[in-house]
């Protein structure tokens, strides 16, 4: 692939923190006592084993863990030092400042307009039809598909390809001007050219939103991410620079994994 | 011979069939499979039982049904070469009425005669019978003995028993599907037998597109032009079946599936929806009951109260409402379906983008979903106006073109049962409208069936 | 990287005074929801309630206590020799109606319900030896008594039962004879066990030949049938026949069953017919989603070690699909119990005051006969009406809890 | 069977008698198969099916046998039509039995306004095309006739298909018609133009047909206090309470009246009896005795609104249940 | 795991043998003229990678391939010199002689006992209740399973484990006393520890009955048969003894799928 591992930025801010944060379905304890601090400046990847709670945990920095009714979070999460778990906060403008990304990409079976649309429309951003124009313009370019779709804005999302559809989602979540992007395995449901076309994309929109990806593709977390944890059995294992990560782990069970004795 | 006799007598044979026929194979097969070599030996013992067992009661149960149906005529034959019956009326039509009742005399089905000229008959008629029905009888036996013993010979070790058998099983169950056809046939060859009829006394545009119904001025001698006109009915089927009960229901029923489905908690969902669908399940004579007897005249009262002309104590209004009602649970479990149909993944996409729930459910599931309701829905507009029993009591008989849903319409399954429950004429057009109304209301729900069916599954396969 | 960013002022009044709408309007959708659920169930609970409070009434009857000096009354009739005959040419009506002349004053013929005297004859055949003496005994008031004394009668019917409740002979009992009655004139005096046996014997019909029919056409379909133009027919029409309209199953029965094949008019035998042929779609549909899921590899189990496709379907998909079978089968039994507009074709509306005895016999069945009562003049029908319906869902709602019931039990994930 | 000319059909034996046909007559015919079976314990009870009196006798005519009905009722006379599909089918002698008398009564709501009416209003109101002379223009009682008050012709009736109808051409609408001269000689030039003039009825709304259901009928006028509703008698007596007779040529539907003929609406009620099925259906003759014992005045039909016939008719019908005398096709109509 | 490549016994009796054997799928051909014997007294392996027609060219030697409407076969297929596509053969009969075990472990719904007892039943094998009783106590212990099950025979087959379920299927199969036995990936859905049990078992049962097994895995391959046919693209690419294939295989193709170029 195209990107050798990356550098670090030095963190210029810290974007959200997590500190002993625990989720349980039900009696079930997926995530247990998990501590981490995403920066602005660099791409954080989690990976993991199956099952090792790499999803629930991302999905506890949006709130999305609040649609499973089972599911329970304990702990604190800040967002630029605010507790999105306290009563105060607003779920559903959290969502729009931490947009997310899902392993199969999920366009609404709407126009490619009408899905970059649907954001802005909702929280109100934009003040006419010019307005939101220029928004799914923007939004379309820096997903880097506006060139692919400009003349078919109408079709429906659904009728491009698995590789457009996924920055389609990418293009949709960034309309809404978010501070953080998550991404659950964006590339998994990809072919090989289309997840290049993601993973650059990715380093453009790095340093402009805060952004934390899961991946079960060790090559590909080495090549996106300035940052790596190792998250094994619901524990962080490991967190650090992905560089160290991946020639120099400091825990055993990190080795084991990046050696392929497991996983 | 009398026919439980045979019939034990039969049973009797096959069940004889079918041990000796086990125990023979039985034996043959463990000397055979003593030779050792594995195919020697097919069947189980209890397949080569029912080969022979079948093979001795078919042929003579087929016999016997054929000599059912043939004998009355041989012996009608007999009897009318006996001296008594030379007094018989010529007309075909009291010959046979008299004969029938000599014969169902003489069969122990009658105790006395309705006509004295059967009398006389009655005695030839059961010598005659005793001969034909000892004669039958006689052939099935020996018919049961040929075909006993011809399977019984073909009792050997390797012989295919099973086989056999099988193909008779999966014939009888390639003849009961065909049961299906031969219902639907038989409901097109009726509805468009008398409709033909009708067609031919009733000018069939002046049917589809007259505006005034009154079969009875027909019925009264007055001729059958203007008469058949089924416009209002069709109007009012439809004003009562798809416009009220679907204001009714759509709302109702598509809002309650989302409740259930998104917001309600499980354990309220696992209650409500059964509670729901009794509203399926309760009779529509219950509904029509219950319309007629407590909506219909609360809203009649309602509609005087406040000065609306023309209301009737049998709305429209009030057989609508109703039959919404009923359909809600239809609508609700095809939007419930619909909906949970639209993958996690939209609502998750939706979710994240900072959408409200209803948010999430007007602006993605919805549309998402709106091929399958849209499905549901005529699935529901044609149990509608097929529905019988509510407009039957409570919507009227006046064949009303009117927007009024406090007036009283009629409807195209309350006018069949009109036609045929209340004064029928000797075939009259009267009679036949309403078997042309019920080829109407076939072919039309038939079509918003398929059509429905299209629609769901297509957009089911776009899911998939 | 440069990060030229213009973040969304969430805070701001416009964003916060947005969102506040927004919940709003979350929770007027939710409440709308939560409104149409509770408006259907309402619906469902003024129904039962209104046939509960009409038809419990129907359960009891209001009763006379009369006091008949037998030795007195001229009684042509000799205790020793009790017969059916005798009691007929003992003029019991005029005796009846005289005892309670004496007894209630000159309108008691109003009072009491023209059947009042099979009461006591009834009371006679029981025990003869009360000939010789005088004996109390309780007979059903008419129907215009019955309804005062349930509060829902007219001023002079009140005050005559005020009357009456002075003299203190009006009592309120079980009225068995409405379980056990059949058809009749006199709403005091009706019951339905002649339209349940009609129904029991229609639905045993319609058991008898669609379930049969309908598990084998199933079978056929899921299990052996090739894909063709004419196991397509065979689909089609299944389809077909579960959406057709059920009155038009009537007019088949009518046309086919009675005037091609002179079957007996009003028979449960031909209702039944015409049942089944309305159920049997059903009871295909729900066979082959129950046969469809049981999984493949149990039938791959069995070929692989030497059943032939009849054993295989006959040993283990069908015990396997029956409980799913079983469940679409009661729905569909259920749906043909409850039905009334196709009987209303082949004349099984007709005034029968003797239960059916068999099959060919003219029989109704409890649908029917609720619209029939649902049409009568006389207001003392309206309560019989609501307890016959009474009696009739909760045949229906038991029958449908036993199929979730059922279903619940047998679901299995495989 | 084929070539079985003892015909096929499930033939079999009865032993429940079997009625068909009108509906006025279905009560009383119920009621007195219930006082048969009280009278002879141990008999089933008589079915009994409201078809329409058409309609009754459509399946009474199909046959003589244990599947076609034995007794046909029926609030008109047989029409000849039907007698001579009788005699075709084989139905040859049929036993006539008026057991009865009903009125058609005209009634309005008790706070209606007092109508008074006579056949030629009724006609000019009601009529499709009266004297031949264009639609019915009409639109309240006093267009019809000055005396009468300015309110909207609405009258609930029962549908032309039933006996009830027949009987209200017959009685009403043809006496009305027949007022003018020119009517009476169109009778004899041409029977069907007459028939269609002084018999139909206006079907613009004016005249609403209620169906087979007297019933509801009764129901409608308490809610509409301006309607006028034509039905059986006995429904008038069962609904004293609110309703009000409305007197026809100054004569009130009454007891007296009706039974007299002196009401204009006054009908016949019949029974229709196969012969052919007297000795062959158990407990026929004794169904016919229990109706003949019950139908006097005061008797247990009258209780149930049937007016009682003449003295008379009730003595010529109580002669036809015991000699079973057969109709004369000659005398219909 | 325990077995190294097992040595070759000489074939003695040749019992099935396939020739010049094409399967279509309607028009698709999935089986491109294979020709193969399979001893006796050797187990033989079917390798290749996934779609390459192992479990189509499987089901065909005891034609449970006829249940698929659209599957045709051409060529011939005998069992002891028997054309088993001849139409005087019984197929019954001949999947009685022919077991077959599935890659899902299938067992009935019904009791361990019934299980087992099934075959015997249908084919008239056992002669009473006591015969019966033998029949599934030997077939248990020849499946390994009966200490595991003694106590339970009637309990359930399918509340057993997963591997216990799939040694009660291999008992389901001998108890019909079979000449060949048919394995397709039975061991794929197992875990380790159940896979050595069932690997254990094909080398016991090895000589009593003819066995063939599918497999992806080519370990496995190696470890349980004597004899390997790898199948590419509906070909039989190379068939030989397994050593042989594994060391020192004759085509590029072969060479290229045990060395991982694809797969
Ligand atoms: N909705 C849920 N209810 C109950 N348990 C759940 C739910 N979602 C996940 N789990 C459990 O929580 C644990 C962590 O799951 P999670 O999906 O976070 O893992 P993951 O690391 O994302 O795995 P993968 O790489 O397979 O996506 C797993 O054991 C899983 O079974
Ligand atoms: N029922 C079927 N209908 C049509 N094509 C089929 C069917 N079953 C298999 N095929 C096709 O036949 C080819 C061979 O399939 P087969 O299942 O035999 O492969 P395999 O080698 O067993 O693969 P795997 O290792 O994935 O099980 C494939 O291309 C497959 O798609
Ligand atoms: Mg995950
Ligand atoms: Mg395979
Ligand atoms: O039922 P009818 O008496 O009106 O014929």
């Amino acid at each position: 692939m195209m990107h050798e591992p990356q550098t670090l930025t030095p963190a210029t801010e810290t974007k959200m923190t997590a500190r002993d944060v625990k989720v349980f379905y039900g009696d079930k304890q997926a995530i247990k006592g998990v501590s981490i601090d995403v920066d602005m400046d660099n791409v954080t990847a989690f990976i993991g084993p199956s099952g090792c709670g790499k999803s629930t945990f991302l999905r506890t920095l949006n709130r999305m863990n609040d649609t499973v009714a089972s599911a329970r979070v304990e702990g604190a999460i800040t967002l630029d030092g605010e507790d999105i778990y306290a009563p105060s906060m607003d779920v559903v403008q959290l969502r729009a400042r931490v947009g997310m990304v899902f392993q199969k990409p999920n366009p609404f079976p709407k126009s490619i307009y009408e899905n970059i649309a649907y954001g802005p429309r909702i929280h109100g951003l934009a003040a006419g039809k010019a307005d939101l124009d220029v928004i799914v313009e923007k939004s379309l370019r820096r997903a880097g598909l506006w060139d692919e779709v400009k003349d078919r804005l109408h079709d429906s999302g659904t009728a491009l390809s698995g590789g457009q559809q996924q920055r389609l989602c990418i293009g949709r979540a960034i309309a809404v001007e978010p501070e953080v992007i998550l991404m659950d395995e964006p590339c998994s449901a990809l072919d090989p050219i289309a997840t290049a076309k993601i993973e650059e994309l990715i380093h453009e929109l790095r340093g402009r939103y805060a952004i934390v990806i899961v991946t079960h593709n060790m090559q590909q977390a080495a090549r996106v991410s300035q940052r790596t944890a190792f998250f094994h059995l619901g524990e962080l294992v490991e967190y650090g620079v992905t560089s160290d990560i991946f020639t120099n782990p400091r825990q055993e069970r990190t080795k084991d994994y990046i050696t392929g004795r497991y996983g | 011979m009398t026919g439980p006799a045979i019939f034990l007598l039969l049973a009797g044979l096959g069940a004889i069939a079918w041990v000796s026929a086990r125990a023979r194979a039985l034996r043959l097969q463990t000397v055979a499979r003593t030779s050792g070599r594995r195919d020697a030996v097919h069947s189980l013992p209890g397949y080569h039982g029912w080969y022979v067992a079948l093979w001795t009661l078919i042929p003579a149960a087929i016999f016997l049904a054929i000599w059912a149906n043939v004998s009355p005529g041989l012996i009608t034959q007999t009897v009318l070469s006996d001296p008594a019956a030379q007094s018989l009326p010529a007309d075909a039509f009291s010959r046979s009425a008299i004969l029938g009742e000599a014969r169902n005399i003489a069969s122990g089905a009658q105790a006395a005669a309705f006509n004295p000229a059967a009398r006389a008959l009655v005695e030839p008629y059961r010598t005659a019978m005793n001969e034909y029905g000892i004669a039958g009888a006689a052939l099935a036996l020996v018919l049961a003995f040929a075909g006993g013993a011809y399977a019984f010979t073909r009792v050997r070790p390797d012989f295919r028993a099973r086989t056999r058998v099988e193909r008779l099983v999966m014939a009888s169950l390639l003849i009961a599907s065909l049961l299906a056809i031969v219902t639907t046939l038989g409901i097109v060859v009726s509805l468009l037998w008398e409709s033909i009829r009708f067609f031919s006394m009733v000018n069939p545009v002046d049917f589809l597109f007259g505006t005034k119904w009154s079969p009875q001025s027909a019925a009264m001698g007055y001729g059958n032009k203007d008469a058949f006109g089924a416009v209002p009915l069709f109007w009012g089927t439809i004003f009562i079946g798809a416009i009220i009960a679907m204001v009714v229901a759509i709302p109702l029923g598509l809002m309650s599936a989302i409740y259930l489905t998104q917001y309600a908690r499980p354990q309220v969902r696992k209650w409500m929806k059964p509670i729901l669908e009794v509203l399926a399940g309760v009779p529509t004579v219950v509904y029509g009951y219950f319309a007629a007897l407590t909506i219909a005249p609360a809203l009649r009262d309602f509609a005087v109260s406040v000065g609306i002309h023309g209301a009737s104590s049998e709305s429209a209004l009030a057989a609508g409402l109703v039959m919404g009602v009923m359909i809600i649970p239809f609508v609700s479990s095809m939007a419930d379906d619909s909906i949970a149909a639209v993958p996690q993944s939209m609502r998750d996409g939706s979710l994240a983008m900072g959408a409200t729930t209803s948010e999430t459910i007007r602006k993605v599931l919805i549309p998402a979903a709106l091929p399958g309701v849209v499905g549901g829905v005529l699935l529901a507009v044609s149990r509608a106006i097929g529905e019988t029993m509510i407009v039957v009591m409570a919507a009227g008989l006046a064949a009303n073109l009117t927007l009024n849903p406090f007036s009283s319409v009629t409807t195209v399954t309350t006018q069949i049962v009109q036609l045929l429950t209340g004064d029928q004429e000797f075939d009259s057009a009267k009679t036949l409208a309403a078997f042309a109304l019920g080829l109407v209301l076939f072919i039309v729900t038939l079509l918003l069936n398929i059509v429905a069916l299209r629609v769901v599954k297509k957009y089911r396969e776009a899911y998939e | 990287m440069s990060a030229t960013r213009n973040p969304t002022d969430w805070k701001s009044d416009v964003m916060q005074k947005r969102i506040a709408r927004r919940y709003a309007a979350e929770r007027r959708f939710k409440l709308m929801g939560l409104f149409a659920v509770m408006l259907s169930a309402a619906f469902l609970a003024f129904l039962l309630f209104t046939m509960l409070g009409n038809g419990l009434r129907g359960f009891t009857r209001t009763e006379i206590a009369l006091q008949v000096d037998f030795p007195a009354s001229p009684l042509l009739l000799d205790p020793a020799n009790i017969t059916d005959q005798g009691l007929v040419g003992a003029n019991l009506p005029m005796v009846t109606s005289e005892v309670a002349k004496k007894a209630l004053g000159p309108d008691a013929d109003a009072l009491l319900s023209p059947t009042a005297w099979t009461s006591i004859r009834d009371a006679i055949k029981a025990d003869p030896k009360i000939l010789s003496r005088t004996e109390t005994i309780s007979v059903p008031a008419s129907t215009v008594i019955d309804l005062a004394a349930k509060g829902k009668g007219s001023p002079q019917a009140e005050a005559a039962v005020a009357r009456l409740k002075q003299q203190g002979v009006l009592s309120t009992g079980f009225n068995a004879s409405f379980l056990t009655g059949s058809d009749g004139t006199d709403p005091t005096q009706v019951g339905i066990w002649g339209a349940f046996k009609g129904s029991l014997l229609t639905m045993l019909v319609t058991l008898l030949l669609s379930f049969p029919v309908g598990v084998a056409t199933a079978l056929y379909l899921e299990e052996y049938a090739r894909k063709s133009w004419w196991t397509d027919i065979i689909e089609v029409s299944i389809n077909n026949l579960a959406a057709v309209p059920s009155i038009i199953f009537g007019l088949l029965g009518l046309s086919i069953f009675l005037n091609f094949m002179h079957l007996p008019r009003s028979a449960a035998l031909v209702g039944g017919m015409t049942l089944a042929l309305m159920t049997m779609p059903v009871i295909v549909i729900a066979g082959r989603n129950a046969i469809k899921s049981v999984p493949p590899s149990i039938r791959d189990a069995a070929l692989g070690i030497g059943a032939s496709p009849v054993q295989v379907v006959f040993q283990h998909v069908l015990p396997l699909a029956l409980p799913g079978i079983l469940t679409g089968t009661i729905i569909g039994m259920a749906r043909a119990l409850g039905e009334t507009a196709p009987l209303l074709m082949i004349g099984m509306r007709a005034f029968i005051a003797t239960p059916p005895g068999g099959i060919t016999d003219p029989a109704t069945v409890l649908p029917v006969q609720i619209f029939l009562w649902s049409d009568e003049v006389s207001k003392g029908f309206v309560e019989k009406t609501s307890a016959a319906i009474i009696v009739l869902l909760v045949f229906l709602l038991a029958m449908n809890g036993l199929a979730i019931y059922l279903r619940n039990k047998f679901e299995k994930r495989w | 069977g084929c070539g079985d000319q003892s015909g096929g059909g499930a033939g079999g034996t009865r032993d429940q008698i079997r009625a068909v046909g009108s509906s006025t007559v279905y009560p009383f015919a119920t009621a007195v198969a219930e006082l048969f079976v009280q009278g002879n314990p141990g008999m089933k009870s008589p079915i009994i099916e409201s078809t329409g009196t058409g309609g009754g006798m459509k399946l009474f005519c199909a046959g003589v046998g244990a599947q076609y009905p034995d007794i046909a009722d029926a609030s008109r006379r047989m029409k000849k039509a039907e007698f001579e599909m009788c005699q075709q089918n084989g139905v040859k002698d049929i036993v006539e039995i008026q057991i009865g008398v009903d009125g058609l009564a005209f009634a309005e709501s008790s706070k209606g306004p007092g109508f008074k009416l006579t056949p030629k209003i009724v006609y000019e109101a009601l009529a499709a095309n009266p004297y031949g002379k264009g639609p019915n223009k009409a639109q309240s009682w006093k267009d019809v006739d000055p005396s009468l008050p300015a309110i909207p012709i609405s009258v609930f009736g029962p549908p032309s298909t039933s006996g009830t109808r027949d009987s209200l051409a017959e009685l009403i609408l043809e006496k009305g018609c027949q007022s003018d001269e020119a009517m009476k000689a169109l009778k004899e030039k041409n029977e069907d133009e007459y028939k269609a003039t002084c018999t139909r009825i206006r079907e613009d709304g004016k005249y609403v047909d209620s169906g087979e259901n007297d019933n509801l009928i009764v129901q409608k006028l308490g809610a509409n206090p301006n309607a006028l509703g034509i039905f059986g008698f006995s429904f008038l007596e069962e609904n004293k309470d609110t309703l009000k007779d409305v007197p026809i040529n100054g004569v009130e539907a009454t007891y007296e009246t009706v039974s007299t003929g002196q009401y204009p609406g006054a009908r016949p009620l019949y029974i229709y009896v196969k012969k052919a099925h007297m000795q062959a259906v158990p407990g026929l003759q004794a169904y016919l005795n229990a109706f003949a014992a019950n139908w006097a005045p005061d008797g247990p039909l009258t209780k149930r609104g049937m007016v009682a016939a003449p003295d008379d008719v009730r003595k010529a019908s109580a002669e036809a249940v015991k000699s079973l005398t057969v109709l004369d096709g000659s005398v219909l109509k």
